[in-house]
């Protein structure tokens, strides 16, 4: 087994995981009838790209390693998506702002694995670029919308974005992984992407009238498991039935 | 307009159903023609958003991501027939704004099935198989109904519903050729959703009020019990077929009349349910309420944005 | 193994089970110190009770089984606790009517529990009588406070007494189980508590200036196992230790 | 009082606490006496109650009644700790509202520890042993501090203390024999809450301030560094009893000083998370403001029937 591989694989479908579980969780209820379709939407999307992942890197494992498995029945430390991902639904501001910050991030990303020598990341990666365009613009409407609505809305997505600022810097950092996989020409070199990232980020902010975070202090530990306290709630609901009925056919 | 007038119009109006013309928007219609659309299709709209709850209870807890997947799209499909179904209430002239103030006032209903709690993963495929079924025999007519957006969006919800009934009775399979412990969760899902799923059907024939009307509109074509009959006929081989058990001891075939024989409904538990005092009533408006009231910020922002948006647009085209 | 009394003791042992952990929840987020220590204590009262009847009732099964398995291991559908140790902690006047609410039945039913003639049962409850005396005093004291306190503390005690109403009747039903047990001498005729409850109860909520509920429609089926959707949750927490890492000693 | 008369007393109060009498509240006292006891009391009050969070995170998951029992009866000591805590900063003419509201506000500190995630079971473990080894290190001098009743607080919060530190040794022994799984997750912890708790015992005495006015009043008996020495001679041995390996690679005996020489602190990550920057910093001030602010509206009830009681008990009385 290509261990480098698989972990790549992992650091990419986790946050598509766990973002997407996130997401699952405001099913029915959203602010309005069209929000709540493209939430779930967006969540659905995201579970849609983790089967091809994982149902890929099963493959690659080549034991008896599920999708299933490897989604909900590994430890606490061994999910690697970053913090970002796993902050929870605070309110709507929380909920777009955390999904804006990850889709410009996600775009940036994904344009770039679809020139992957895998031919299966590329090809997973050309699939979901249509996907996450759409989801780049919905939130990036929303931050607009907010940012530029009324006083309450532009306090709440400042708030917002102030608050999940400090886990932007980690869709920056490698792993070990990463390194040899960005070697071999498979993987992407996400230091690459940062420049573009704030970019992008800072047009739609500013055009959102919002102010652009000056902190410079960020969180990190993600991409090594070290999460912060709210995912093992998430995972306990997530492992649910894998844990309490194991073995089984569903 | 004169008594004499309208009483033409009415004439032309029941003629044209008679010959199985739609109804339009824009086209002359009796009040009560018109109320009683509204009634009946908000109730239906609302059945679909209430209706996302007890099933959007197990998206986090779904047993893999393909079961996750489809969960998914199913409670998105049902905002999608919302949506459809908001949309035809308002060719009524209706705003959704009032209809969700009439549900979240209690005045309006919707399907009382919902006021039940899904309780274990088994209930997700009770709920398609049974639910969505039952469902279907109450909507397959409706897509000739006289009222064309109405008829227009019960074709598009009838095909989802049929997609999502078999996905239902597919989980059901799996479960009641599972292990032991999975078939027990299927014959526990059924033995829970069963006879409130034949409430659905509506009360029986004695009970049910604005029969007759509706059936001349085409909002109706058969009585509750027959549409009972057929869901009841229909479902217990289905049952047999995957070897669960329906939780009725008076249940059998009556070779006679060609149909099966089934056991006393307790119709006070449909009333008390109805009524507002099922096992989740108070949490299913709650979770509606909260979401509508705790979006208001939300929506007022869109609004705000949409007419600066205006304002701007106005300005440069000056 | 003698199965009606394995029953009957989880028919008493889960209503503290899943009282403290929902008061466990609460833990570092109390409205005052002093009211946060007194839930912990509340719930850690509850959970050392849990041992003694689990431990019980494991000696009972005669197995394998251990107290952590019987509180820890069975399925959604094998908790019989009342469906109002289960509501959730929505703010503190719920938390407080719940308790309330519960805290009656259980002192009523405790004494008569010490007169069980199953002297392991009746030396359990002599021992818990004591605590549950304090946890009675402590919310009714709570009850008057916020029934007789602020205009808002009224309304929102209020809006919790009528919302746990409907889960009040429950308390006194029988199971199967029940009646062996009461036939035997060994368990408690709860039929028999009920005018005192509602008498207790009502004299209370009188003295806390609060209307007693007039609705006659109760909600019922956790004894049965048929739980609200709250319960479920609970469980994913209260069991995740055990399930992701089964047969490991702690 | 002339400058004079203040000479003589803070003459007289000194040689008071070198002679290892007790200062009582109702005692005269140097302003900066008072101010520099509210600052630390309430500092140490306000790391009980933030140190709350992190093991409150897993009541709702203990892995075993045992550890929930436990783990209950250990944060409600902390709670308990807080409680005289502040009392024993109330003395000094500061109510727990105003020190509530320097730490809400930022302007008191904590115990930069807490601001680190628990996220795994085994950290319950590790705080008890590390985190509260430390803390007993740090507080067992300030048992014979110079102000009473912070003196006779540290005595009951010392020896519960020690109870908690066992008691979470003994987690950490009982999965450093366990599976390979539970010795992973023991490691683990150790390898995250090392640094930190080395940290604990506060910066290097190059960088440490308040140092010797605090000896002389027995806040403060040893320095930093050495009692950061004491817990690492301390707890390195422990360590290797149970098979768990200290995550310094420069850590070694040495044979002629009698004590471990030990890596170089990254005093950076210290000053980070001081100055707020910390995994959970924020996360944990808006646990503390959250329930504060949530919980208004329950001490002002308490306050109004605290009331209406009183005046009809005067009323009573007339």
């Amino acid at each position: 087994m290509n261990n480098n591989l698989y972990k790549y694989i992992l650091g990419i479908a986790d946050n598509s995981l766990i973002l997407g579980q996130r997401l699952g969780e405001l099913t029915g209820h959203g602010p309005s009838l069209e929000t709540d379709i493209a939430c779930t939407n967006m969540s659905l999307d995201l579970f849609g790209q983790v089967r091809s992942y994982f149902q890929y890197a099963a493959k690659i494992a080549g034991d008896q390693r599920t999708e299933d498995d490897i989604a909900m029945l590994r430890k606490e430390r061994e999910y690697i998506n970053v913090l970002l991902v796993e902050q929870p639904n605070r309110n709507f501001a929380y909920t777009m702002a955390r999904q804006f910050l990850f889709d410009v991030y996600h775009l940036l990303f994904l344009q770039e694995l679809q020139k992957s020598k895998d031919l299966t990341l590329a090809a997973i990666a050309n699939k979901s670029i249509k996907e996450v365009s759409y989801h780049l613009r919905f939130s990036s409407d929303w931050i607009k919308r907010l940012g530029d609505g009324t006083e309450e809305s532009k306090a709440k997505m400042q708030d917002a974005i102030d608050g999940l600022w400090t886990y932007t810097d980690e869709l920056f950092h490698q792993t070990e992984a990463d390194k040899v996989m960005v070697q071999e020409g498979i993987g992407v070199d996400v230091t690459e992407l940062k420049e573009a990232y704030y970019e992008k980020v800072n047009a739609v902010l500013e055009e959102a009238t919002l102010e652009i975070p000056e902190s410079k202090w960020f969180q990190k530990g993600g991409k090594q498991g070290i999460h912060t306290e709210h995912l093992g709630y998430l995972l306990a609901e997530l492992q649910y039935m894998q844990r309490a009925y194991p073995n089984m056919e569903w | 307009m004169s008594e004499e007038q309208i009483k033409n119009l009415e004439a032309q109006f029941e003629a044209r159903i008679a010959r199985d013309e739609k109804i339009e928007p824009k086209d002359w219609m009796p009040e009560k023609y018109r109320k009683t659309h509204i009634r009946q299709m908000s109730q239906h709209a609302h059945s679909e958003i209430v209706g996302m709850l007890p099933e959007g209870n197990w998206i986090t807890r779904a047993p893999s991501l393909r079961r996750k997947v489809a969960l998914l799209a199913k409670v998105q499909d049902e905002a999608g027939h919302g949506l459809y179904l908001y949309s035809a209430c308002e060719t009524l002239g209706v705003s959704r704004e009032e209809l969700y103030e009439q549900l979240h006032s209690g005045k309006a209903k919707y399907s009382s099935i919902f006021n039940y709690p899904t309780i274990t993963w088994a209930d997700m495929g009770a709920i398609g198989w049974l639910v969505d079924g039952a469902a279907i025999i109450n909507q397959v007519p409706l897509c000739n109904t006289s009222y064309g957006p109405y008829a227009r969006a019960m074709v598009r919800v009838c095909k989802e519903e049929s997609f999502h009934q078999r996905q239902g009775y597919e989980i059901m399979i799996k479960l009641a050729n599972g292990t032991p412990e999975q078939k027990e969760m299927a014959q526990d899902a059924l033995n829970r959703w069963w006879w409130p799923s034949l409430m659905m059907l509506g009360p029986t024939d004695a009970e049910s009020i604005h029969t007759e009307q509706s059936m001349k509109w085409k909002l109706k074509r058969k009585s509750n019990d027959d549409l009972r009959q057929q869901f009841i006929d229909q479902t217990v081989p289905q049952a047999e077929l995957i070897g669960l058990t329906i939780p009725d001891p008076d249940l059998k075939w009556n070779e006679e009349k060609g149909v099966y024989d089934f056991g006393e409904i307790n119709w006070d538990e449909f009333w008390q349910v109805v009524k507002g005092h099922g096992p989740m009533n108070k949490e299913r408006m709650k979770a509606r309420v909260d979401a509508w009231e705790e979006g208001q910020w939300v929506r007022d922002a869109a609004m705000a944005y949409a007419e600066k948006k205006r304002i701007r647009t106005e300005k440069k085209a000056v």
